[in-house]
């Protein structure tokens, strides 16, 4: 019986925690909810994962309204797989979480932030699992919302502007959203994603429509953080505690894409999306040039965090560019490398937030002789680094693997180029942190070793490991995505 | 100047009615949705009327900001249960049918629950915003 | 007692008023809301011979219909002045010393002069009215008026 | 009689709406702050309450009119409330009000 | 043990020596010890499978399916055979010159060394190995990172310049260019398994072959072909017995053997020799031999002549390959065994000479053969071997590439053969001619012989270079059966 | 007959606004703000009755109490420049 | 579409395009947020112009009864009016904390300051 309802638990229980760890007022107790809901999430969305590997596609009723009418929680294999990486990260995240924050927030606010961060969670979680445009926007303004409280409690003050920007940019993009989101419910004058997509077929060429088709998508991007409208995002996870930005860098984003996907793929269809809007030539143009652009940005930066912000930009190239392709390859590349970008960055933020807690900065220039200091972090940024290359072995490989395949399918030889060029670039700029950290000699007044301590380095490794898991066993990532594809390019065959 | 009589008298005459016209529009809330968003900015906006005239000490002896920031949580809880409450009694989240007997009255009941959580959640928020506000100065000074 | 009894009970009665329902459950409700807020009104000190002046109740029944068509006349004074190409206005300011000794009287006194279109009470004190007049002869009206005895009269069925 | 009655609210109601539009254009004919003040109060007073009264002899001895009374009665209070608090703000704010020649604050 | 066990045993020795070493890192001789453990397990590994392979067995396991389709697998055929026993025959017999140049010159972080040392071993098997291009690439980037700190062993400021071009070039050829071209197969022929006779169908166009064998050729930095080969001198500055492992054992080696593997095992010789689009390979592979011979002959640093006669001896690899004659590509499968074998004993004798006389420079070794004779003795062999004179191992392997030359008619390559060989001995010669018949520079600064273990891993080669002369049958039973693969 | 007092109505509002818009004093847009709200209670109240939904009157109270509210604060504000001051009305 | 929805379109498009000029154009944050609120409103007219919209009194069947009007417009109406506003609210919150924080609300104040203190950090950065 409980089965049926886990939809409506994987979003429920967050929701009600985050209050509770209110009520509470208690930096420890919030932690312990929070992991515990955040493990609890995960066995949920791994339950439905596997149900929908095997009966198919769930459909939840909120309040028993049967769609269209109500609000329906509706989970198919291109979802559950978004709702595993979400709560996968968090679980993971969580129990970081304690010490590192416990040194970079005043601690009469930690049960703010694990509130905010479970109310993050539930956002992003009810974001994927609804099927409903507009409980869309409700969720993404949670999630929002929560975003921005949790960056603004970055302990430096800078973090405050960076939040604020945020702010503007992210209601800017949901607003967009939800401007299309009412031209679209003036025409079909249902809400509901599925109803919604058979619905259009009847109005798909009316001026509306196509507005509502570019407001989404301006939308989404912003929240995407696509290039060019990536700027509020290097500051924001600059100024964020280390495991609010972990946790945010591997998973906020992400979701905006999937949603960006039900709407390219799943409601619009490539009918109205391919032919003369240019839409997907446009995406493609604007994810190759973040990949070079950001990239080479992120080369220059002097501060880590803000380096792997960039960073981030451009693998969200990656992403969109996959999506871009719309093939069958393109966007399982894209689908896998929202997990695989996810567990990678997630990663590198969280080591990072281990060296920002032992040598106080994450400038480069401060981390000369690091990799004797902290060998552990060092040699876990330098492989999640090599997966955010895409070297053979690591998760990021995989991607980039199905990236090209889908370029050269459509013969589009520039993006292969530049899928090429990116690469090298990251490989640049991962390479100024080994060259950092273990070529240069340590400062004379250097302490000699320091780990981070074992509840930060522990979980930190744990993602690192499955950067190289994933890069081999990839039936759950790489057929997860293949799932995933399939379900949205069902409609287009 | 010594003392604003007017204001004071008003709003000890206004204060009370303002408050039982807030609950009136709860309880008859059902006739039109959003009953108790706006009871919930009618009480905020009593209690601000009152730290306005009387002045914030007063009104944070009267509502404290531990009751306002549990109020808020309370109030979440309170939807959000309402909706466990339906999954517990065999129906599917937010299933008000289940709630009674007769499925309409069970409606009834689930509506009334939820928005009495949102009275207190809107009440909340609208009043920590207006505690967090009020205290500070502009930055020119007269 | 007495007052917070009777103001519980004009709760009540508001609530009646307001809902036009007799359900069980809405009277109950009303009954409830009318104590909660009762309460609460204790608690802001609200129950006094100035938030809750149950003693001058009789005279509002004379005074208000008065103070109805003082305001009528006043309207369609300050209308005609509006509508005259010249708007012939003479701006003055008068200060005086107020009939009132409670400070509901004085109050009633201050917002009725407020409330007459033409006078504005911008300072009111135990010992000092001070009165914005559109005109010479609205402002001066004021000083010694029919309305200064009429709430003091009022004030005094206490 | 409930034709006289529509025709006596009739009036009312389009009286209550020139006295309305009679204060908002005093509001942009009068010369200062506080003369302007005098030409709202015809709005809030004349023409509020002839509305008001115009509305309740179209509902009859109804819940409709009861709350047209409440309606009423909060302007009653409410108004010249507002306008004091305005006025006294503006004159504390060191706004001088515009005084006819020869018109000092007279004092008796 | 089956073929396959071995197969996993081969690899897996090195990481657990390297996991060893690490751990007994404060113990210097249990650590030297557990390296030679772990070489002696992979050497007899490797030698346990040659007969099945000769026999024309082909072992195979599937690890892991990473991408539907393309497993991490291994499949042992006679090229990667070959290449394995290379590896493994010579990573004993460096550890061996390791000990004594690492003690001799007191360098640091050894466990270091010798654990990266293993790991690129492990990886060099993986790579021989590897069923599919995929693997391949795994462990041909594995070797790329592995070696890196072996490189920039000195983490200096020069180090980290050699360090940066070394990543810059193989690293970004690869990740472009190779990884592109895997994609691009994939795409073209639905698989990357090494298969006999070639995996891409008759849809693919003449130019279109072209393009792809550029991308491989050019993005398998490591073979070096010109302009891909700035990596290799820069790298000198490592330790000799990195020169060595670069040079002879690991990563050239897998470069030219990952060259020839896609030539025969991905193209497919027949597939290909008609095509037009593939006649530029042998003119690029010829210009690379004779200017790096140019440029070895004006290099007065020891090591920097070897780096670019390394290049020469590399372009004759693919070369050969590129001729696309079944004679021509068992000269080129022989090349890869010979040129390692007679490339390590010049590299340890150059090494020996830093060491014993802390010497660098060409001009720099007048005479020194009366100080150090058997090192000298068996830079003679090598040089002879590179050259190509009996009765070194080179002269076979130089021998069926111009018989394969001869047989498809390309005198150009002959034309360019002839003249390398030239070069080569004018490059070689000079420095023998000095050591041994010159005067001493130096006589105030006496010196001796390098450390025994230096001299011993010496021997062992150059005995070696000479055996292979007299025991050629066994290299070119493999070698026939890669060019019948190729024909296949 | 309700249509006209709406109409009324509204040619006042935009009367109202024009002061709103120039001003010149903060009082003066107060002022017109107040006034503004008195005629859209009153606009509310007609409009309820144009479309026979009483519940409009409901919300023309809400609106009216607003109204007072948000003058007052907002006049506190320009008078103390924050709201928390106890007023001189408050407890002497 | 009717002339009307039209006139609503004209009117959404000119509040998001003045509202989103406010917050591009305008340096102090209280400007940009009064921006981003205009903005906002835009939102809530394009679902109330059109009549068919608000209002809307189709039953909903569930289960054989009839229950309520529909209540949706009225429902999206809100939260994005609720939404708006949390997000006002939050915004002015940090625009006190940034008050508090660098003692001016002008966003080329703001960054100037940031900027200092980055180019402060880099150079503590070099020096350890
Ligand atoms: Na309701
Ligand atoms: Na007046």
């Amino acid at each position: 019986m409980i089965l049926d309802h886990l939809p409506a638990l994987q979003v429920v229980v967050p929701l009600m925690a985050a209050p509770l760890i209110v009520l509470l007022r208690s930096g420890r107790a919030g932690w312990l909810i929070a992991t515990l809901v955040s493990w609890f999430a995960l066995a949920v969305a791994v339950m439905l994962f596997m149900r929908v590997q095997s009966v198919g596609v769930i459909s939840y009723a909120i309040g028993n309204w049967p769609p269209p009418w109500g609000i329906e929680y509706r989970v198919d294999a291109l979802n559950a797989f978004v709702l595993v990486l979400v709560s996968l990260i968090a679980s993971v995240v969580l129990p970081y979480a304690r010490t590192s924050i416990a040194a970079e927030v005043p601690a009469d606010r930690h049960y703010l932030l694990y509130s905010m961060f479970v109310l993050c969670l539930c956002g992003l979680l009810g974001m994927a699992i609804t099927g409903d445009v507009f409980n869309i926007f409700v969720f993404l303004e949670i999630s929002s919302l929560s975003g921005y409280v949790l960056i603004g409690l970055g302990r430096d003050r800078r973090a405050l502007h960076s939040a604020f920007q945020y702010l503007i940019m992210g209601t800017i993009g949901a607003t967009f959203y939800i401007i299309g989101v009412g031209l679209l419910y003036l025409m079909t004058g249902t809400l509901n994603l599925a109803d919604m997509t058979v619905r259009l077929a009847a109005v798909e060429e009316t001026r509306p429509v196509r507005a509502a088709l570019a407001f989404i998508t301006v939308g989404l991007s912003l929240k995407i953080a696509l290039f060019p409208l990536h700027v509020w995002l290097p500051g924001a996870y600059a100024g964020a505690p280390s495991a609010v930005v972990a946790f945010m860098a591997g998973t906020a984003t992400k979701v905006s894409v999937y949603v960006m996907l039900r709407f390219v793929f799943g409601i619009f269809g490539v009918r109205l999306v391919l032919p003369d809007l240019h839409l997907l030539d446009m995406l493609m143009i604007f994810s190759a040039a973040a990949m070079i652009t950001a990239s080479l940005t992120a080369l220059f930066q002097k501060d880590l965090k803000r380096l792997l912000a960039y960073s981030s930009v451009a693998q969200i190239g990656y992403i969109t560019l996959g999506l871009s392709l719309a093939n069958n390859d393109g966007v399982t590349a894209s689908v896998a490398h929202l997990f695989n970008h996810g567990i990678t960055k997630a990663a590198l933020f969280m080591l990072v937030g281990g060296i920002v807690l032992r040598v106080g900065t994450c400038q480069v220039d401060a981390l000369a002789g690091l990799a004797r200091r902290m060998p552990v972090t060092c040699f876990g940024i330098v492989i999640a680094g090599l997966s955010l290359v895409g070297v053979p072995g690591t998760a990021g490989f995989i991607t980039k693997w199905h990236l090209v395949l889908a370029a050269l399918q459509d013969g589009q030889w520039w993006v292969v180029a530049v899928v090429g060029a990116s690469s090298l670039l990251a490989a640049a700029y991962v390479w100024r942190f080994v060259e950092v950290a273990y070529m240069q000699p340590a400062p004379a007044d250097a302490v000699t070793r320091s780990e981070a301590p074992l509840q930060m380095l522990v979980p930190a490794c744990a993602m690192v490991a499955a950067c190289i898991y994933f890069g081999f066993e990839t039936s759950f990532s790489l057929g997860g995505a293949r799932d995933a594809a399939a379900v949205l390019l069902g409609g287009l065959r | 100047m010594r003392d604003f009589f007017v204001l004071r008298v008003i709003a000890k005459l206004l204060i009370p009615f303002m408050l039982l016209f807030a609950l009136y529009v709860q309880f008859h809330g059902d006739f039109g949705p959003g009953g108790g968003f706006q009871a919930g900015v009618m009480c905020a906006a009593a209690v601000i009327f009152y730290a306005l005239i009387f002045g914030l000490p007063a009104a944070r002896a009267l509502v404290p900001d531990a009751v306002v920031e549990s109020m808020l949580a309370v109030g979440v809880l309170i939807y959000a249960g309402v909706g466990v409450a339906g999954l517990l009694l065999g129906g599917n989240f937010l299933d008000y049918f289940v709630l009674a007997a007769d499925p309409v009255a069970g409606q009834h009941r689930g509506i009334f629950l939820v928005e009495v959580g949102v009275l207190v959640t809107v009440s909340a928020v609208m009043l920590k915003i207006f505690y967090m506000f009020a205290g500070r100065s502009r930055n020119t000074p007269d | 007692m007495i007052r917070f009894a009777s103001l519980f009970i004009v709760l009540f009665l508001f609530w009646v008023v307001l809902s036009g329902f007799f359900t069980a459950f809405l009277l109950g409700a009303g009954v409830l809301s009318a104590l909660a807020v009762a309460y609460f009104a204790a608690r802001m000190q609200f129950v006094d011979h100035e938030g809750y002046p149950v003693q001058l109740s009789p005279g509002l029944l004379v005074y208000w219909p008065w103070l109805f068509l003082e305001i009528m006349k006043s309207a369609w004074a300050v209308s005609k002045i509006i509508l005259s190409p010249a708007l012939p206005v003479s701006p003055t300011m008068v200060k005086f010393i107020p009939g009132q000794r409670s400070v509901v009287g004085l109050v009633t006194h201050a917002n009725s002069i407020t409330l007459t279109p033409g006078t504005i009470a911008i300072e009111v004190q135990h010992d000092e009215f001070v009165v914005h007049g559109l005109t010479r002869e609205s402002a001066h009206g004021c000083v010694d008026s029919e309305m200064n005895r009429r709430v003091r009269r009022f004030e005094g069925q206490a | 009689m409930s034709a006289l009655v529509d025709a006596l609210s009739w009036a009312c109601l389009v009286a209550g709406a020139v006295f309305c539009i009679i204060g908002s254009v005093g509001l942009i004919r009068m010369p200062d702050f506080y003369t302007r003040v005098h030409a709202a109060s015809v709005t809030d007073t004349a023409g509020a309450g002839l509305l008001l009264l115009g509305m309740m002899l179209q509902a009859g001895f109804t819940l409709v009119t009861v709350k047209l009374i409440i309606i009423g009665l909060l302007i009653l209070f409410t108004s010249p409330t507002a306008t004091h608090a305005l006025c006294k703000a503006a004159l504390m704010r060191d706004l001088k009000p515009l005084l006819a020649e020869g018109e000092a604050t007279s004092k008796r | 043990m089956s073929p396959q066990s071995l197969m996993l045993l081969a690899v897996a020795a090195p990481v657990l020596g390297a996991l060893g070493v690490v751990a007994a890192q404060r113990h210097p001789n249990l650590r030297e010890a557990l390296s030679f453990a772990a070489a002696g397990i992979a050497l007899a590994c490797v030698l346990a499978l040659a007969p099945s392979v000769l026999s024309g067995g082909r072992p195979e396991v599937v690890l892991l399916e990473i991408l539907p389709g393309a497993a991490l697998a291994f499949r042992l055929e006679p090229l990667g055979m070959l290449f394995a026993l290379v590896a493994a025959v010579l990573w004993p017999v460096s550890t061996l010159y390791s000990i004594g140049y690492m003690r001799g010159n007191d360098e640091l972080h050894q466990p270091r060394f010798f654990a990266c040392f293993a790991l690129a071993i492990a990886c060099t098997l993986g790579l021989a190995f590897a069923a599919n291009l995929l693997t391949l690439f795994l462990f041909y980037e594995l070797l790329t990172l592995i070696t890196y700190p072996l490189v920039t062993h000195h983490q200096d400021e020069e180090a980290r310049h050699a360090g940066r071009v070394y990543l810059g070039y193989l690293m970004g050829t690869s990740l472009t260019l190779m990884l592109i071209a895997i994609v691009a197969t994939w795409a073209v022929a639905g698989t990357v398994e090494f298969t006999p006779g070639g995996i891409l169908g008759g849809e693919i166009s003449n130019a279109a072959v072209g393009g792809l064998l550029a991308l491989f050729v050019f993005g398998i930095g490591k073979a070096a072909v010109m302009p891909m080969h700035r990596w290799l001198p820069a790298a000198m500055v490592a330790p000799t017995p990195v020169s060595a492992l670069l040079h002879a054992v690991a990563v050239v080696k897998a470069g030219v053997f990952s060259v020839v593997k896609v030539i025969v095992y991905i193209f497919g010789v027949d597939r290909i020799a008609g095509l037009t689009s593939v006649d530029w390979l042998p003119f690029v592979a010829g210009f690379t031999i004779i200017a790096a011979s140019v440029v070895a002959l004006r290099a007065d640093n020891l090591k920097r002549r070897l780096a670019y006669s390394t290049i020469s001896q590399l372009s004759y690899v693919v070369l050969a390959a590129a001729l696309l004659t079944p004679l021509s590509v068992i000269g080129a499968a022989l090349h890869i065994v010979t040129h390692a074998i007679g490339k390590i004993t010049l590299f340890f004798a150059a090494g020996a000479i830093y060491t014993a006389a802390h010497k660098t420079q060409v001009s720099e070794l007048d005479g020194i053969a009366r100080r150090m004779p058997w090192t000298m003795g068996a830079f003679t062999v090598g040089a002879l071997s590179l050259i190509g004179i009996p009765p070194a191992a080179g002269f076979f392997s130089k021998w069926y590439i111009m018989l394969g030359a001869a047989q498809g008619g390309h005198w150009a390559a002959l034309t360019v053969l002839g003249l390398s060989t030239l070069l080569n001995a004018a490059y070689f010669l000079p420095i023998i001619y000095a050591a041994y018949f010159r005067a001493p520079a130096d006589a105030a600064h006496p010196h001796g012989e390098a450390p025994w273990p230096m001299l011993a891993a010496m021997a062992v080669t150059t005995t070696l270079v000479l055996a292979f002369f007299c025991a050629a049958d066994v290299l070119l039973g493999f070698a026939q059966q890669i060019a019948g693969g190729a024909a296949g | 007959m309700f249509t006209a007092a709406a109409a009324g109505l509204l040619v006042a509002l935009a009367l109202v606004l024009v002061r709103a818009v120039r001003g010149p004093s903060v009082f003066d847009r107060v002022l017109a703000a107040n006034t503004t709200g008195t005629l859209s209670v009153m606009l509310l109240s007609v409009i309820g009755f144009l479309t026979g939904r009483p519940e409009f009157l409901d919300l023309a109270i809400i609106y009216g109490l607003l109204n007072v509210v948000g003058t007052i604060a907002v006049l506190k504000f320009f008078r103390y420049g924050n709201l928390g001051e106890p007023g001189k009305g408050g407890a002497e | 579409m009717t002339v009307g929805s039209h006139y609503s379109y004209w009117v959404t498009i000119l509040l998001m395009i003045a509202g989103l000029y406010i917050v591009v154009a305008r340096r102090n944050l209280i400007k940009k947020l009064i921006g981003l609120a205009i903005f906002q409103t835009s939102v809530y007219l394009l679902y109330i112009a059109p009549g068919k919209l608000i209002g809307g009194t189709a039953p909903i069947i569930a289960e054989g009864f009839t229950v309520y009007s529909n209540p949706l417009p009225h429902v999206l109406i809100l939260t994005a009016i609720v939404v708006g506003v949390a997000t006002l609210a939050l915004g002015l919150a940090l625009v006190v904390r940034i008050h508090e924080e660098y003692g001016s609300i002008e966003e080329d104040a703001i960054l100037e300051i940031a900027e200092r203190e980055t180019t402060a950090q880099e150079q503590g950065g070099d020096r350890a």
